[in-house]
């Protein structure tokens, strides 16, 4: 059943069903955010400047999300030998490196006015930073090594190990005292947080983890289609 | 006893050479010729294990040399096309490099003498970046002797040689098999060598 | 007997070529001191504010100056055949690459050591800070040689992009420093930092020579 | 006409020889925000201590890039004998030289440039600061290449004394850097230091070229 | 006409010839044979004024070539006895350094059917790292071609050819002999070209 979550045939067959409902859908949620965003309430320290809140938080989740995503799908190549896992990897880095570099920047341009600076060296901003250095390296590395197999097997390995960065960038809100926010919305337990703001804030997610989603399903149906006509 | 059984290499697609056979027995002399960039070279680094074979075998004394790489290569002296000595130590440090990699156990005597017959014992304390281009391939050609191998694996040894360095080349040759040794070396160069086979690579 | 003397005699020649290389040795010792100069310079002698970056500045000189040396690592070795002929005299490539390792770490770092003391002085380091500062630095370091040994065995495998294996031995390098720079902190626990890092240069003398061999192999066959 | 191709092409080959592709233009890049990190980890973030060191930082990585490169200089062209031969095709050694400079300055030294303003942004530096820190980086890091050419050409005569020789160039940068620096003190005459600047610069331009040359000449005499 | 009067070299103490004397006419192609470390190599580049001379003098057209030596260059090629091309640059690349350099007219379709004379053509855009031995010197060799100069100066051309490419160089050498060209290299390989002299170096 989730046989397409491997196979590169299965998953063409897949993504062409899904692909226009999938376009469809996105298009219709982001508008529905967009005007939710509208509408949100305006913060009574901040101003209108909340409002980068709902490009800034999508795009760091979905940042931390693609690279979960990169980190399991490494594992399932090492181990299994599974080349639909590489594909992956080198279909989805640069979509993830563009959310983490959106994440980075608004973030720089949410601090300028709250706390007086575009940049501090704590924690969590650091290892952001790191997580793009990261990224980038991973795309530099595609494009260094001549040989496919050694391209692809240490690629994986980097990743994995660059995995360590994810906790890090999690909870250093909690292990370091730093300037960022601590986390709000996503605690387990209740959100603290207004629904007036909680729901533009949902309805954004999703519209940006399903433009995610499209490129990332185009650029593994290239990448599959290149290395056919190889 | 070397037998090369049904040797394949492809590089990428190209087919270098393909379905190779050849048998080295003890005393034999063989000669790769063939135009450049027919595969030579490579060959000779495939037979070395150096690059690995895409299909057949090297069989050495009954065994596949994969299973024991380093008993194999303790039989073997290679060669190659270029200058492989450190270019910023001394003739002298080389050859005590060398020398001690292989365990050989030749007195310093005979090296003195081999390097007496090379025209090099003027050049002890010279580095190699300062000889002439047949000087350098002279040294290189001194391991042959220095490593006392069986078998000699050489890549265009008489390359930047001068008449009289070639006839001692020659000799060392004959000596050698006439002592059982086997040797396999590609060159361009048609040496007056009697019992010498080609192994035509066009 | 013999495979000791072969292992002597592999020291030997990189003394050799090391001391042929002497130059590029003391302009890295140069660069140090340069870059300590600049420092001062840069951020006027504040006695106080020196004395809480002396220990950064020389960590961070280390780790840039090793990136240094990345291509003197195999390179030379690998294009000439040298690395070939002395695997062909039994030396299997994983432990070639175990000694070059340890020979870059003793020709090519530890000659800083020497210039600690007297950076040290520098920045008027307290005594235990520069004892604390070369424990640390003598496995810091030697972590990071094998980090390089595994960069430079990348790099022959890429005949493109040759500051990649430089970007990954800086990146690296990140958790070597922070732990290495932590340990001075007034509130830290000296003893189990210092652990932390023995571990880690463990676990790398342990991987880096498979993976630098393995990277080698690569390498010599599509060469 | 024919020349100014001639010219032309030097340059085709350096910048095709310095980046085989456009992945290798931006890990240098990346490998410069790199090392940034690695200061800062180094050095621990204090706010105020970053603002004053950041500075330091971007001038030590660039005289450290200039080190860096010294062996790449002419060691390469040189043994392969590249420089005879575009010598004897009517290039008068002191204009390779000349070429070799402006071309270490574009390929090495100015890919740095690009990454100043995002580093100045790190480090808060304010607006004016950075005015003036591109404009004595450009002026210094012409200055750097042309004494990274004067050492590198020396190194060719591989004899230990000569050797030392280039380090001894290599000194020479302190002032350059302790000048560059200084530009940023609050007190400091901006216009007279930009004029010692450019004033060495000129003088290095002018000297170097004929000292390189020299030395090159020396060095394929004795090959 | 190119005149050697009374030539000689010394490297430190030693010296490496003394005393030569050579005209080169125009259309006359000269070998120069001799034992390794003779200074065949040595007294190219002195000749090339890449080494001075200790005495004697070069003359080109009546003139001393050090009163202008761009124009002499100007007349010259040099190929060496090593790779002078780039080796991480591929051979179209290379090609176009030096024809540039050179300010050649040689039109492109020529310079394309000197590449598949000597079977180089299908590697245009490989880099030099990744051909044998053979096809770097065949590479090397084109420049003589390439640059369209009167006085061709070599140092062990016949190295690294197979049969046919040393066949296509003889007949270069002749063809160039006939357009009143100047040839002089170094080699202990024996053509078979009818005019050629010998200087002898031992
Ligand atoms: C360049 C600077 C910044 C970076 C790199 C950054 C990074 C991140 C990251 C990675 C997350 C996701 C964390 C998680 O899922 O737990 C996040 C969440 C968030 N950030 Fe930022 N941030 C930056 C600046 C700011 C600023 C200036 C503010 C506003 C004061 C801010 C407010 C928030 C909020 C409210 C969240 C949601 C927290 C939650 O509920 O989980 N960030 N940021
Ligand atoms: N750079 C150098 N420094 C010192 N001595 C050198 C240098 N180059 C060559 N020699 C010495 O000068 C002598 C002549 O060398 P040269 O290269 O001219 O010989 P050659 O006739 O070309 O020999 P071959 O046939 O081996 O090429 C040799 O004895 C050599 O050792
Ligand atoms: N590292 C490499 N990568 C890709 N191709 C290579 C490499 N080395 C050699 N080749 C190609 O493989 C073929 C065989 O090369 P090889 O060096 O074996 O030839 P050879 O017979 O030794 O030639 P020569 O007589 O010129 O020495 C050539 O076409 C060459 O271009
Ligand atoms: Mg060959
Ligand atoms: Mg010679």
């Amino acid at each position: 059943m989730f046989g397409f979550l491997i196979n590169p045939s299965k998953f063409n067959k897949f993504a062409d069903i899904i692909l226009k409902p999938l376009i469809l859908l996105c298009s219709v949620i982001l508008i529905a955010g967009l005007i939710l965003v509208y509408l949100s309430p305006l913060d009574y320290q901040q101003g209108l400047t909340v409002k980068i809140m709902y490009i800034h938080v999508p795009s760091a989740w979905l940042a931390l999300l693609t690279y979960s995503i990169m980190t399991i799908y490494s594992v399932i190549g090492i181990a299994f030998k599974m080349p639909f896992s590489f594909i992956v990897n080198k279909a989805v880095a640069p979509i993830g490196a563009v959310f983490t570099l959106i994440c980075l920047i608004s973030g720089s341009l949410w601090g300028k006015p709250i706390w007086g600076t575009w940049w501090v060296w704590d924690a969590r901003l650091t290892s952001v930073a790191i997580l793009l250095l990261i990224y980038l390296i991973i795309i530099f590395l595609d494009k260094t090594f001549e040989n496919k197999e050694v391209r692809e097997k240490t690629t994986a390995i980097f990743i994995l190990i660059g995995s360590v960065n994810l906790p890090i960038i999690k909870f250093s809100v909690d292990w370091w005292n730093t300037l960022h926010q601590p986390a709000s919305v996503s605690k387990l337990s209740s959100p603290s947080i207004d629904i007036s703001m909680l729901q533009p804030l949902l309805v954004m997610t999703i519209a940006f983890s399903l433009i995610g989603l499209i490129i990332a399903i185009l650029r593994i149906k290239a990448e599959i289609l290149i290395r056919k006509n190889r | 006893m070397l037998l090369i059984n049904n040797l394949s290499f492809f590089r990428d697609d190209n087919i270098i050479f393909e379905n190779l056979n050849l048998s080295l027995g003890n005393g034999q002399i063989t000669q790769i010729r063939g135009k450049n960039g027919s595969g030579k070279t490579t060959f000779l680094k495939v037979i070395l294990n150096i690059l690995s074979s895409n299909t057949g075998e090297i069989i050495w004394e009954g065994q596949n040399v994969k299973k024991n790489i380093f008993k194999f290569y303790n039989e073997i002296t290679y060669i190659a096309d270029h200058n492989t000595s450190s270019r910023e130590l001394s003739i002298l440090d080389n050859i005590k490099f060398w020398k001690g990699l292989s365990s050989s156990n030749l007195s310093d005597d005979k090296i003195f003498s081999l390097l007496e017959t090379f025209n090099l014992k003027k050049y002890l304390n010279t580095e190699i970046m300062y000889l002439s281009s047949g000087e350098v391939k002279k040294l290189e050609l001194l391991r042959i002797v220095l490593e006392q191998k069986k078998i000699w694996v050489l890549d265009e040894p008489y390359n930047h040689l001068d008449d009289s360095s070639a006839e001692i080349l020659n000799q060392t040759f004959v000596d050698h098999t006439n002592n059982n040794g086997i040797i396999l070396f590609a060159s361009h160069y048609n040496p007056l060598i009697s019992k010498l086979e080609i192994l035509d690579f066009n | 007997m013999f495979f000791i003397k072969k292992i002597f005699l592999f020291f030997k020649r990189e003394l050799k070529l090391f001391f042929r290389n002497i130059v590029s040795i003391f302009s890295n010792i140069l660069f140090f001191f340069l870059s300590i100069f600049i420092f001062v310079f840069a951020l006027g002698a504040d006695e106080q504010n020196l004395k809480s970056i002396g220990l950064g500045i020389i960590w961070s000189l280390l780790v840039l100056s090793s990136t240094l040396s990345l291509r003197k690592f195999y390179e030379e070795d690998f294009n000439n055949g040298v690395l070939v002929i002395i695997h062909m005299r039994g030396i299997s490539y994983e432990l070639i690459v175990f000694l070059k390792i340890l020979s870059h770490f003793l020709f090519v770092q530890v000659p800083f050591l020497i210039s600690i003391p007297v950076a040290s002085l520098l920045f008027n380091l307290p005594i235990y800070e520069v004892y604390n500062l070369i424990f640390t630095f003598i496995i810091g370091s030697l972590i990071l040689s094998c980090l390089s040994s595994m960069s430079a065995s990348m790099n022959l495998l890429n005949k493109a992009n040759f500051s990649i294996g430089g970007i990954i031995v800086l990146l690296f390098s990140v958790p070597v420093i922070i732990f290495s720079v932590g340990i001075n902190e007034v509130d830290s626990d000296f003893k189990s930092l210092i652990n932390i890092l023995i571990g880690m240069a463990l676990i790398f003398l342990g991987i880096s020579p498979w993976a630098s061999a393995a990277f080698i192999k690569l390498a010599l066959r599509n060469k």
